[in-house]
């Protein structure tokens, strides 16, 4: 973990109110996995901002950041053009040296789409196939098709038809859940749940979300009910990624 | 530069410590730093019994400051003194144990367990986020007295009080504490306060209402250590929006002996090395050439008396 | 959207005003534009004599807040009917006045001589910044009753109590401003606060402390009209750090039924019309059709019901 | 007065921690005389900060600013680069209309230079001899000095004797005051004080400074005790600039 004045290399709109955010510097080199994330700090905002990292790129020295913006802070961040102060990696991601499996069935929503990416191309790259199935509110916010695509099948939802499937991502899971042996998924809380209601036999990762304080462990903020005898993790660093039976949702 | 002071119960060889609550028990940030670089280390609050603490969130952001209602969270004394404490005895750092509770008898009971393995405790009445316990201690001079006395009883170490700022009159709370035994004030905990989001029409925070902290708080902060410092003949453990060393200065200056930094660590994890680093020069720049001259400064200033200025 | 609101004394087009003491007599702000624009303007506090308050430097800055300790300085009752009142009545707009004093004989005579010229009476039992009078009347509920019930039996116009909040207990001072007949209540005066300058080793305000205000507050303001909204049947009028539409939502929400804009004035000297222009679509955009509907919002939402939402 | 967003034509350090600030916009046409200054607001700054107005040229719509760096705000605004939220003009100046003068002597003091400089011009335009006398700390901070001597007889003072006279402004006073039949100063108030103390028989205009909140006359923090019967003034919007006699210093 280190705290670093990234470089800005690019910063462009990827879809409505949905940024893509291209960060130079040396933090890449401690990204252990997919799944991981950044905590941001800005001028003007007394918490830092946690975003996931959406893909890296060792040789090029880059993370890039896939956010939309939904308040003050993300709104702030556009106006971005030159550095940012970037705590990270932080957290344990979804752990790919230890993933088994043949077929895997990516679940994203909205904002937790961007974290699946980079572990969709590393499971690609393990041999394991990978069918994602992709929810967002519209079609002008919804962004990384052609991405994933290129890696496996893709099913979209959208809330408001516009494009693929009008619904949410649980209206399709039961169509796809029979192919695949794990499941990874990303997205609010509600949409986490149901989709490990939906699937309570198939052995699955959930990415969480939750306001954050230090992002380090060091607060409490972030704590979510656990199954072990402790009875609870932090997000920021026993998660974001936690096996679905591990947690309370 | 002398950064050294001595306190009872810590002999500590700069004024800076991370507040409680904001640290955990130091292992998070033993990868940002040397823990023995600090002063001391405050622990997280302490309780008989583990405790998972209040809903989320637990925290919202405010201008200049922070909104949160952990509600103590803890592993509970045992664990912490098997679990926590070795691995900072092991860092060579002083260690103050942050004792809260619910009844007497639980502050009573934790510091009895806690305080043979510690340097120094603070003893916290003054939490706003849980319901009983906690902040009623810290509003009335008569029980915060109570709760002090049986402590400083069957305590092995100093006992510092943690005041609350949420009071019409800092300077009784005090002299409770200070008659009541206290070797020293810690001063302050978070001011009660809420957020709502006009989104979802509920408060922000999951309890409701929060404790405010951050640069928003420093003046009140300030304003009731200059005030106890003149009232009361203990020293202060000054807190409240510390981010540089010009603040840990101002705090010295108004009365405070030593400095804790609280919500800082979240916004930058460094904080209190860097704090810490720049202090000397700071001091120099303002003219001082030790910390033990800048303490109580604004009032040796206000009487006339420029000794201070080198 | 119908932004109208019916108070004591007060039937306002919109629920903002000025606060007390950052727009004197509303001169200097009708450059900037029609003060008819306004729901009503607060005045500066009145006190039975001129007074030239404290010394200078009167203002500091924090974290996202000030400190002041102007010390109440007013050309006095008599000055403020003659030359101060006849040009805002000529605007048109509603005039509430801020009452001061030292005694409660003061608070007495200047209510009977300004009520009659005014649409209601904000008393001032809360300012942190003058020695004798001011905030001691405000931090204890006995005297606060004291003051609140003579000078509502004197006065032609409803009574709103500026409530402190440097107190143990909001809810116990609203509580006693009810029982001695205040129509309404006016949350919050500023807290007090210090900031020292470690180049001069002195408090920056010559005063020592200082009242602090500006968005910093808000948290605490939001907290203390939220408690007080469940415990007091009476309407109030929300302050301390508005700066947005938004901020006047979040006030309604936690049971302000309007609002007053202090320190934020200083930054942007028209920031009273542009909150006014904003208010109908961010009402909207959350889904009110009025301001009366928002009012106390947060309250319902807990209660379970979803009446609110349009 | 008017709160206007105005364009930084250029931003350029003058002398040691000195910057001159020329701003482009409408403002320039309100105004009224030397003397008068604007109140500044930058992000993360809760209070505006008052800057004299050191010169003005309405045919090409700009406004001179000289400032010192004293202060995080200060320090600040020596990084902004593009525009600038400015409230102006404010407070009353120099009234040079009703001035009628032979020799005028100026005093200035450190960041109390800039405002003498745009009432020098107008003062020899009305054909009124001009002699200044400068104070700084040190050579390194000297500043304006060939665009004084342009219009009159400079006399310099630094504090350490780098440039000039080894003193203060005062020191050469005493020699310069019997040729002049007005003056007009500028500077920390110690300084005033000593000038008005100097030149009782002298009419003389002071231009003062306090700490501010509104900058517009309604929040009574910037007040000087006068000698009417209101027995206040208020800096902000009375003055800055007061008749030597009005104010008790
Ligand atoms: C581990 C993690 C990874 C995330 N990854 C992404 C991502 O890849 N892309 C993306 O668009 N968003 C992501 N988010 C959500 C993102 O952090 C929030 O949208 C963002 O903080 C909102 O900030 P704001 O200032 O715009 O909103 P505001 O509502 O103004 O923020 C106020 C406060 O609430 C916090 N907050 C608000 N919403 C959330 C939220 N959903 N989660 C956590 N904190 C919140 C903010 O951090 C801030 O402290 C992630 C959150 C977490 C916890
Ligand atoms: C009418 C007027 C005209 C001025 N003209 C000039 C000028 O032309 N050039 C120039 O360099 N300076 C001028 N000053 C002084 C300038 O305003 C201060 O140096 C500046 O505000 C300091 O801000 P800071 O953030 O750097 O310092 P800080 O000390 O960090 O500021 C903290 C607070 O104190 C206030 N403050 C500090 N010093 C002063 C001061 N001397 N006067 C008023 N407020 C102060 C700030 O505005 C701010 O609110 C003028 C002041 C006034 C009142
Ligand atoms: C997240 C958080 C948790 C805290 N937990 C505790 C605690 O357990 N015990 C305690 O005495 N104070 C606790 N505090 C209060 C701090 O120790 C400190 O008194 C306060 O935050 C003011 O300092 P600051 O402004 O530097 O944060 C907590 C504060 C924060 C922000
Ligand atoms: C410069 C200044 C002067 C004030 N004078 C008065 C006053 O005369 N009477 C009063 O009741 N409150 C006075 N107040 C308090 C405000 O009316 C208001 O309650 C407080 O500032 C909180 O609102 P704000 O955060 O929007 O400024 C003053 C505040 C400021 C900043
Ligand atoms: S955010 Fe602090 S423990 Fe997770
Ligand atoms: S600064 Fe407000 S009256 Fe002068």
């Amino acid at each position: 973990m280190i705290n670093e004045l990234m470089s800005i290399l690019s910063h462009e709109p990827l879809a409505e109110d949905t940024y893509c955010l291209v960060l130079h510097g040396k933090m890449v080199h401690e990204i252990k996995e997919p799944g991981q994330f950044v905590h941001i700090r800005m001028d003007g905002f007394y918490l830092r901002r946690p975003v996931s990292i959406s893909d890296y790129d060792p040789l090029n020295e880059t993370i890039t950041l896939i956010y939309k913006v939904m308040g003050d802070g993300t709104e702030a961040l556009t106006k971005q053009n030159h550095s940012l102060e970037v705590l990270g990696p932080l957290g344990q991601g979804f752990p790919i040296d230890q993933i088994h499996a043949n077929h895997a069935l990516l679940i994203g929503g909205g904002v937790g789409v961007p974290p699946l990416y980079s572990l969709a191309k590393q499971l690609r790259r393990k041999g394991v196939s990978v069918t994602s199935i992709l929810g967002f509110r519209s079609k002008e916010e919804a962004f990384l098709l052609e991405d994933f695509e290129a890696l496996g099948d893709v099913h979209i939802t959208t809330e408001n038809g516009t494009l693929g499937r009008c619904g949410r991502v649980t209206d399709v899971l039961s169509e796809m859940a029979g192919n695949c042996d794990m499941y990874f998924t990303c997205g609010p809380t509600a949409m986490l749940k149901a989709v490990a209601n939906d699937l309570p036999d198939t052995p699955g990762f959930l990415s969480m979300e939750e306001r954050m304080g230090c992002g380090i462990g060091a607060c409490f903020a972030c704590v979510v009910p656990s199954k072990d005898e402790k009875g609870y993790k932090r997000i920021c660093c026993d998660g974001p990624v936690f096996r679905a039976e591990e947690v309370v949702l | 530069m002398n950064l050294s002071i001595k306190l009872p119960g810590l002999s500590i060889k700069n004024p800076i410590m991370p507040a409680s609550g904001c640290f955990a028990f130091g292992k998070e940030f033993s990868q940002c730093y040397d823990l023995s670089e600090l002063g001391a280390v405050i622990m997280k609050a302490a309780t008989k019994e583990k405790r998972f603490g209040n809903g989320t969130p637990r925290v919202a952001e405010t201008a200049s400051g922070m909104l949160n209602a952990i509600g103590l969270q803890n592993p509970g004394v045992e664990s912490i003194i098997r679990d926590e404490i070795p691995f900072l005895k092991e860092k060579g750092v002083p260690i103050m144990a942050n004792v809260a509770g619910r009844t007497v008898e639980e502050y009573v009971c934790v510091t009895e367990r806690i305080s043979p393995y510690v340097d120094a405790i603070e003893l916290n009445i003054s939490c706003p986020n849980v319901k009983e316990g906690g902040v009623q201690f810290g509003t009335h001079p008569q029980l915060a007295g109570e709760v002090i006395e049986q402590v400083v009883q069957v305590s092995h170490v100093p006992v510092y009080v943690k005041l609350s700022p949420n009071v019409t009159d800092i300077v009784e709370m005090a002299i409770a504490a200070s008659q009541a035994g206290a070797s020293g004030l810690s001063m302050i905990n978070t001011l009660t306060g809420m957020k709502i989001d006009p989104k979802t029409r509920t408060p922000v925070i999951a309890n409701g209402t929060g404790g405010l902290s951050g640069a928003a708080i420093k003046p009140i902060s300030i304003r009731m250590i200059h005030q106890v410092y003149q009232a009361v003949d203990l020293p202060i453990i000054g807190m409240g929006g510390i981010e540089s060393a010009e603040d840990v200065l101002e705090y010295l200056l108004a009365g405070a002996s030593a400095v804790a930094i609280g919500s800082a660590n979240f916004k930058n994890p460094f904080i209190c090395k860097e704090v810490i680093d720049h202090l000397p020069k700071t001091l120099e720049r303002y003219g001082f050439s030790s910390v033990e001259q800048a303490i109580g400064g604004v009032h040796h200033e206000k009487a006339g008396s420029h000794l201070l200025r080198s």
